[in-house]
């Protein structure tokens, strides 16, 4: 397969269909490594299904019919069997913080442990290691043990991506990672997520235009299950090339 | 509200840069117009007048500030309300030197020019016609139009070099003529900085229209 | 299931049946136990006809019912043994002042043709009727010794499943009439005499009360184990007879 | 005559809970004054006679016996099955199916539950009447609970953590050990305590497999008498009101201790969980 | 601020692991998951085909008629006359009888622990309707046996008090619990927000619950009166000691009828032959009143879902 | 009391306690009449708490405790038995669209209905007039009688809005009515508010400083239960006075 | 990012904007010292690097525009970041005025001066001061300091004035003189033009600040 060098994901004519219904047309994208792309679209375009495909999420559904191919590294993720090494590669971060009822400690070490890693002193490093990955250290090293319900919903999210972090992805894929998160503490994520940019790829749907603005290096812009527009975010938040995008981003659409 | 209040803000906007390039049109006019006629109380009035052109261009300043902070406009919203922002930045300018000529015109009193005038009145007829046109451009927002009305900049410039010339050639024959000569040397160059101006204005309203930032001419 | 009747053989004797017999074979059970520590005896209170179902079907060894075989059961190959009689007691409220019918008041009274008290002697009120459920040994025996049958069953009678639950009945009632098992009545319900015939066990034994039936044991031909037996034999002994006449029951002896 | 209508609704209102916490004391009061009585340690404690003055000790042990079995063997398969229904089941025939027999299972009364043993285990199996018997089909009876409670149980864990789960390349089964049925165990727990009580207080499917024998039972396989049973029987045979009350008495204490403990252990599980 | 004090140099994981036994056990547990479902569905057939097997034998095998044995009145075991027809009218009556009382007073019952009492007198109402959910039903019959039904026969004036109305009576205390508990979680899932709008609305808190929370808790309501129904159809300890059992047509709430559990429960342990398997049968009819309650259900809670 | 001619709502010295927790310090407030106001700050900063004391819907919190005045056209609303009347003239639209599970129309109707509107006709006029009146008539009048929860979220919370305005109020408050909509729903709430404001008075709680800045006329800041600024919105986003409303809208807080 | 983005950002264009600044300070010193001089060379180069100073200016709108785009800044960013957009139009602008300095100094050649330059270099020394000062004003927000700087501009106006009058005088005097005398005429102009821009900048840097739009002087 043609594969950009600088692209970790690859995709092309992805087809998606629930049922008789397609969710995602032709989807072409190359999505760059160590950069963010913000997925934007106004709702049911298909950002959510888009950003599933990345990771087979969409395999826990019924009736999903999936055509074209997605490459990870070159290697088609839908010719593999082993679904656990592909998640694995390709973390995921949910729009509500969906951390364990475990405490955050227990949350972290989940994933290494479901791999395999046993050992104390490892886990310890991989745990710490982690959340200080996520920004999240200082304000929780003094209550590991504790619940991790207990925290904000800002700190939650983070120990989400720490336990995602802890897995040692290469790529992390965000669906509105804070949509149900206030405006301070969205800040914080918005921060961290620059700051990982520089170790993973990041894929982030975001319902918010001034988000994806701000936190993105390449924005695409969905609709209807097609991708309408693809490009470096300033360039695509100052002069959008197709006019529904325009539209979109200028609040006149719909 | 939302995009369609922005628009209308916009709209608003763009109305109150036309009120003002109209007023500038004016300004350009009526300043060579009683430098012509020597109506000084004219040529006062273009000065007092100016006022209103500043008004507007703190107005349209100001409302663009609110905008950016209110409606956080995107692309093209973006780019007009920055453009216009700035071509009000602008067309204050050549309020400026319409006051300019108006005052070279006071001071050159009742004396007689010591030419006729026949490039500067052109000079300015070209500059009146450039933003009449920019006008339909904005509106329209026709960007072969603003482009092509930059592009008459270069008649402006040769014009002025004419001027130049013309009022050297005569000072050098009639030292007398020095003081107006000077004088007459500034307004032509002032109406020069207007079709430059004018030009700027033109290269912001093609940003706006489809967001390239190109220097013309 | 083969490890119970393993069991069974080894030293359980399982006894089901009839709600009537059921308590003085309880009765005899525990002293005959008492005796041989090494057999236990399971009593089962299930009525006759599914005591002698079971019995049939091998599910019991020993079935006990308040009443005589049906030809369709003696067909099965059962051997029977009458164990003892039992008288059947006319009960009423205590606040009736009725104590005495003739058979073929009772009857009558059944049969739905009296319908008040008044008729009989007492106050004016209806009679309320009550009846054990079809398929009953003391309901078989009651209606063959007072003659009827059972589709002559007055259809508003009050039906109910046990003689706990007639006594209950008739004993908050002052309009019922129900019939009992000589074993359950005492003094919260009046037992009637019939035909001037007190419902006594000298009367029944003497033939004179006649409203009564056999208590007995069935099982089926030929595999009664050695434990069954000398169960049987136990309660057809002087001791086992004393218990069923202290249960106000008639011993066949 | 906005106010009258609220006031007459108000009124309804009030009605139906007077009616509803008077019959509650009703019922509860009668037993209580009916059957205390018959309530005392030898009562309790000491070992059925036929013959009479003796205790309700065997019905009590073959009550416990009843109600162990019938979980043990109702709970792994009720809760498998839940987990097999929610979590692993594509929707479609086969769900359906199975939901359905579980939901029709648990509207069917027991007494047909009785005529079903009373063949299946009693007979058809030679099982005869025994603890197991009964307890085999009590588990029958209970399993619809235990699949329901589970099933709600284990409805109730957000998507979220098996979506998170899963995302961090678990397998189905690891989470579902390691995330949803720890969050799912006060539901469950509460499902079994609520079928103990159901268990407790089963007479019709019970009489009808596990026979009626007032004796200790020496084991799963002998015939036995549960408190229900027993308190019917006296009723029924004896008329002996009293000592069903305190038969009664002694359910209903065993009722508000399941109750409770049902409400501890919830309470309990769910601050572990938060 | 971020305090950004992360370590250096994040590898990547390298995945050799092999993940086969893990896909080896996730087939196993699926398996075994699913047998223990079939179980279920096994124990449906198996009542199924023994109660019908049971059931039907007389029809099939020994020539009754099916038709007479619902429309006829008449149950005479032992004169080989089966008519369940009283007893199906019984049923139904008792039923419906039962409803008209414990459905108002339990969904009221339930609208005001959830919505009007203070707290603490909730918290004490919700324990104690599931003590009256608990109480095993023969103590419901041995209450209403030996309080209810002495009591209904003076207050009314009949011979006897054993009735449709005393049924009615004991079966509507029995559903109380069911239906509140039921109801209760269903006025407790109506979202607050409903209730503040409202509010919002200048509605009055009664106003609020009839209007508003009782009407959105409907399918849950209704789950609650098909549970109440279910448990009043196959009411069968508690019945029988109060029903009088006479198997007659009913022709007012003061006499004695027979329902069909009941009819079940108190001949079974006497029956043999075509008499059991007439049983048998009122527990097909029985059955099949159920199944079709719980088809009712799915449909009513699949459009309550919609 | 003193009281300013342009003001609708009047608030003075304002405290709230929940138990012994002091959510609201000395609210001192007049809010005018025709405007929309916002009310912004960070999350517990007691927005909502507030809002919700202008209708008395903290009445149905144990455990409150208020003091200071509050004023609707000079009339303290505290001192007044008639909750009703004050909650029939303070309307209130919620978070989340919460329209009842009946049909649009009887929804719209609630209100009247249950202040006594019988006639039919008459009804018929005032579901209309709401409906218009929201912006959603022409959306909605072929399917009066269906549910009204088929609708899009953005649709729901506009009928939740002419559900408020039947009951004819003269002021409305909402508590971050768009937070649960999608960007273009949020776009048309925020459109029907802005057009609401020249017949109510609005009061609207948001997280969203961007939406505050759109739609409202005056802002208020909020901080820890303290009222830190109020002034015309271009000014407070453009120039505000205070150091921490500054940081707060340019993102610095926290 | 978020916040600190932004304002790292905002620092960005801050310290282009300085960059810039000093530009135009070099700009202009050079472009005087160079017509004292008469280093033509150094004339050419001063038109050259004007270049440079135009790359900054579009580098700081295209960014400042970005900003805005992408930050949705208010308050005071919002403030800084328009600011600066005009702020860098203002200093383009004297950027060009420089250009224009060397192109007279071109045009005038070798021929000598007709007047020593006295007051010509004080009024660029006080507009390099006073770009200096400026970008101490700006680093360190400082208002008043800003405001000081804008009052200055009145001196370069004082020494327009004597610089205008001395060459009319010369060129009244000495005819010949008159093709030079317009020329430095001009050269007078451009300072004091460049003298008006600085004050814009300082008025804009008082509006970052505070968000109030004064006009000075
Ligand atoms: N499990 C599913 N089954 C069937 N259709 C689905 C399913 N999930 C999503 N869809 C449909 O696919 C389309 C795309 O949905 P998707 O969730 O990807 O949108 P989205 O862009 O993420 O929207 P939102 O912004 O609301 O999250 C929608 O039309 C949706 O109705
Ligand atoms: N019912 C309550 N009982 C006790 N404290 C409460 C209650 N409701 C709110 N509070 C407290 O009062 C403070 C203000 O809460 P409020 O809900 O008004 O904040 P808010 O500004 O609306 O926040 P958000 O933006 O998260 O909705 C918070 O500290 C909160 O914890
Ligand atoms: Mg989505
Ligand atoms: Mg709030
Ligand atoms: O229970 P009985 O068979 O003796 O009536």
């Amino acid at each position: 397969m043609s594969q950009n060098n600088k692209a970790k994901l690859c995709v092309s004519n992805l087809d998606l269909f629930y049922g008789d219904n397609q969710a995602l047309k032709n989807i072409n994208m190359n999505i760059k490594r160590n950069k963010v792309t913000a997925l934007i679209g106004p709702s049911g375009c298909g950002k959510s299904t888009f950003l599933r495909t990345l990771n087979r999420m969409n395999d826990l559904i019924e009736n999903v019919k999936i055509k074209g191919q997605i490459e990870v590294d070159g290697e088609n993720i839908y010719n593999t069997e082993d679904v656990i090494k592909l998640r694995t590669k390709v973390g995921m971060v949910f729009q509500k913080p969906n951390l364990f009822p475990m405490s955050i400690y227990d949350n972290v070490a989940y994933g290494p442990r479901t791999h395999g890693t046993k050992d104390k002193k490892e886990l310890d490093k991989i745990v710490e290691e982690s959340l200080k990955g996520a920004a999240i250290w200082e304000e929780v090293k003094d209550r590991l043990k504790s619940s991790a319900l207990g925290l904000s919903g800002g700190q939650q999210q983070r120990i989400c991506i720490a336990r995602a972090i802890a897995m040692k992805p290469e790529v992390i894929l965000m669906d509105e990672p804070t949509s149900a998160l206030d405006p301070i503490s969205t800040l914080k994520v918005e921060e961290l997520i620059q700051e990982l940019k520089d170790d993973y790829t990041i894929v982030i749907v975001t319902h918010n235009m001034q988000q994806a603005a701000r936190v993105s290096d390449d924005t695409a812009f969905f609709l209807n299950g097609e991708l309408v527009e693809y490009k470096e975010t300033k360039i695509m938040f100052t002069n959008p090339e197709d006019k529904r995008t325009e539209d979109y981003i200028t609040g006149r659409f719909g | 509200m939302g995009s369609n209040d922005l628009e209308l803000s916009i709209d608003t906007l763009k109305q109150y840069t036309i009120r003002m390039i109209e007023k500038c049109e004016d300004a350009v006019k009526e300043s060579i117009s009683c430098m012509i006629k020597k109506d000084l109380d004219g040529a006062m009035k273009v000065i007092e007048k100016d006022d209103e052109i500043d008004v507007l261009r703190e107005y349209i300043r100001d409302r663009s500030i609110e905008l950016i902070a209110l409606k956080q406009p995107m692309a093209k919203d973006l780019r007009y309300i920055y453009a216009l922002g700035n071509i009000a930045i602008e067309l204050e300018r050549i309020g400026d030197y319409a006051v300019n000529i108006s005052k070279e015109t006071i001071k050159i009193g009742e004396d007689e020019y010591i030419k006729e005038l026949i490039d500067v009145p052109k000079m300015s007829k070209e500059c009146v016609e450039m933003l009449c046109d920019v006008k339909i451009a904005l509106l329209e927002e026709d960007e072969k139009l603003a482009y092509n009305i930059a592009l008459r900049d270069k008649k402006i410039d040769e014009l002025y070099v004419m001027v130049h010339d013309d009022c050297l050639k005569i000072m050098n024959e009639k030292p007398k003529t020095i003081n107006q000569g000077v004088r007459l040397l500034s307004v032509g160059r002032y109406l020069e900085r207007i079709g430059d101006h004018i030009t700027n204005v033109c290269e912001k309203i093609i940003y706006a229209i489809n967001g390239e930032m190109i220097e013309i001419g | 299931g083969s490890n119970s009747s393993d069991s069974s053989n080894g030293g359980k004797v399982t006894v089901s049946g009839s709600t009537s017999v059921g308590p003085v074979i309880e009765i005899c059970a525990e002293k005959f136990k008492e005796a041989n520590k090494d057999i236990s005896i399971e009593v089962q209170q299930v009525g006759s006809s599914a005591g002698i179902k079971n019995t049939i079907e091998g599910t019991s060894e020993i079935g006990m019912a308040s009443r005589d075989l049906k030809d369709e059961e003696k067909k099965a190959g059962l051997k029977e043994t009458e164990v003892a009689l039992d008288g059947i007691a006319l009960i009423t409220n205590k606040s009736n002042k009725v104590k005495n019918l003739t058979i073929n008041q009772v009857k009558d009274i059944y049969k739905g043709k009296i319908t008040n008290w008044k008729e009989v002697g007492g106050k004016d009120t209806p009679i309320v009727v009550v009846s054990r459920e079809d398929g009953s040994g003391t309901r078989d025996g009651f209606q063959e010794k007072v003659g009827f049958k059972s589709e002559e069953l007055v259809k508003e009678a009050q039906i109910s499943d046990g003689s706990g639950n007639i006594k209950t009945i008739v004993e908050g009632n002052e309009n019922a009439m129900g019939y009992i098992s000589f074993g359950y009545v005492d003094k919260s319900v009046n037992s009637l005499a019939i035909d001037n015939v007190e419902p006594t066990a000298e009367n029944v034994k003497a033939g004179k009360y006649v409203i009564a039936r056999p208590f007995i044991l069935v099982n089926k031909e030929g595999t009664l184990s050695k434990q069954g037996k000398s169960f049987i034999d136990f309660i057809l002994s002087d001791e086992g007879q004393k218990i069923v006449k202290s249960k106000g029951f008639i011993s066949i002896k | 005559m906005r106010k009258l209508k609220e006031n007459i609704l108000k009124l309804l209102v009030y009605l139906s809970v007077l009616f509803t916490i008077s019959t509650l004391v009703l019922i509860v009061g009668y037993i209580f004054i009916k059957g205390i009585k018959g309530i005392n340690l030898s009562f309790l404690f000491s070992d059925y006679s036929a013959s009479g003055d003796g205790g309700i000790l065997p019905m009590i042990i073959t009550t416990l016996y009843t109600v162990a079995l019938s979980i043990l063997i109702a709970t792994p398969i009720g809760v498998l099955s839940a987990i097999y229904l929610q979590e692993y089941a594509k929707k479609g025939k086969i769900v359906t199916c199975i939901r359905f027999a579980t939901e029709s299972l648990a509207g069917i009364p027991s007494i047909i539950y009785g005529l079903f043993g009373g063949i299946f285990f009693v007979v058809t199996l030679g099982m005869k009447y025994s603890i197991l018997s009964g307890s085999l089909t009590v588990a029958i009876i209970i399993l619809p609970v235990i699949i329901r409670t589970t099933e709600e149980a284990l409805k109730t864990v957000p998507q979220a953590y098996r979506e998170a789960s899963l995302a961090l390349g678990s397998t189905k089964f690891q989470t579902l050990y390691k995330v949803t049925l720890p969050s799912a165990i006060p539901g469950i727990l509460s499902g079994i305590i609520l079928s103990v009580g159901r268990v407790i207080g089963e007479s019709a499917a019970i009489l009808l497999t596990a026979g009626t024998v007032a004796q200790m039972p020496g084991g799963i396989f002998d015939s036995a008498r549960t408190l229900t049973v027993h308190a019917y029987l006296l009723t029924k045979e004896n008329g002996d009101i009293q000592g069903a009350a305190s038969i009664g008495i002694v359910l209903i204490v065993i009722v508000l201790l399941l109750n409770t403990m049902a409400r501890l252990v919830a309470k309990k599980l769910n601050k572990a969980n938060c | 601020m971020l305090v950004k004090s992360r370590l250096v140099g994040t590898k990547h994981r390298d995945n050799n692991n092999n993940n086969k036994n893990k896909y080896v056990i996730e087939k196993l547990a699926k398996n075994i998951f699913m047998i223990s479902a079939f179980i279920s569905v096994i124990s449906l057939l198996l009542i199924i085909g023994f109660v019908f097997y049971k059931g039907l034998t007389p029809f099939v095998l020994k020539g009754y008629s099916f038709i007479d044995f619902l429309a006829g009145t008449e149950w005479v075991p032992s004169a080989d006359k089966f008519g369940i027809l009283s007893m199906i009218t019984a049923s139904i009556i008792s039923t419906l009888g039962a409803l008209i009382i414990g459905v108002p007073v339990g969904i009221l019952t339930a609208a005001f622990i959830s919505e009007i009492a203070p707290k603490q007198v909730a918290k004490i109402m919700s324990p104690a309707v599931e003590l009256l959910a608990g109480i095993p039903s023969v103590l419901y019959g041995v209450f209403g046996l030996s309080f209810l039904v002495p009591n209904i026969q003076k207050i009314f004036n009949l011979p006897k008090g054993q009735s449709l109305i005393t049924i009615i009576i004991v079966l509507a205390i029995m559903m109380l619990p069911t239906i509140i508990s039921v109801a209760e979680t269903a006025i407790r899932a109506v979202p607050n927000a409903y209730k503040e709008g409202s509010l919002a609305l200048g509605a009055s808190k009664i106003e609020t619950i009839f209007k508003v929370v009782l009407p959105s808790a409907k399918s849950g309501i209704l789950a609650a009166v098909i549970l109440g129904v279910g448990r009043a159809l196959g009411e069968t300890m508690a019945v029988i000691l109060v029903a009088g059992n006479s198997p007659i047509m009913p022709t007012s709430l003061t006499d004695s009828v027979r329902p069909l559990t009941t009819n079940i429960a108190i001949e079974m342990g006497y029956a043999f032959g075509t008499h059991q398997e007439m049983l048998f049968t009122t527990g097909v009819v029985l059955f099949t009143f159920i199944l079709i309650l719980n088809l009712v259900l799915n449909k009513l809670s699949s459009k309550a879902v919609d």
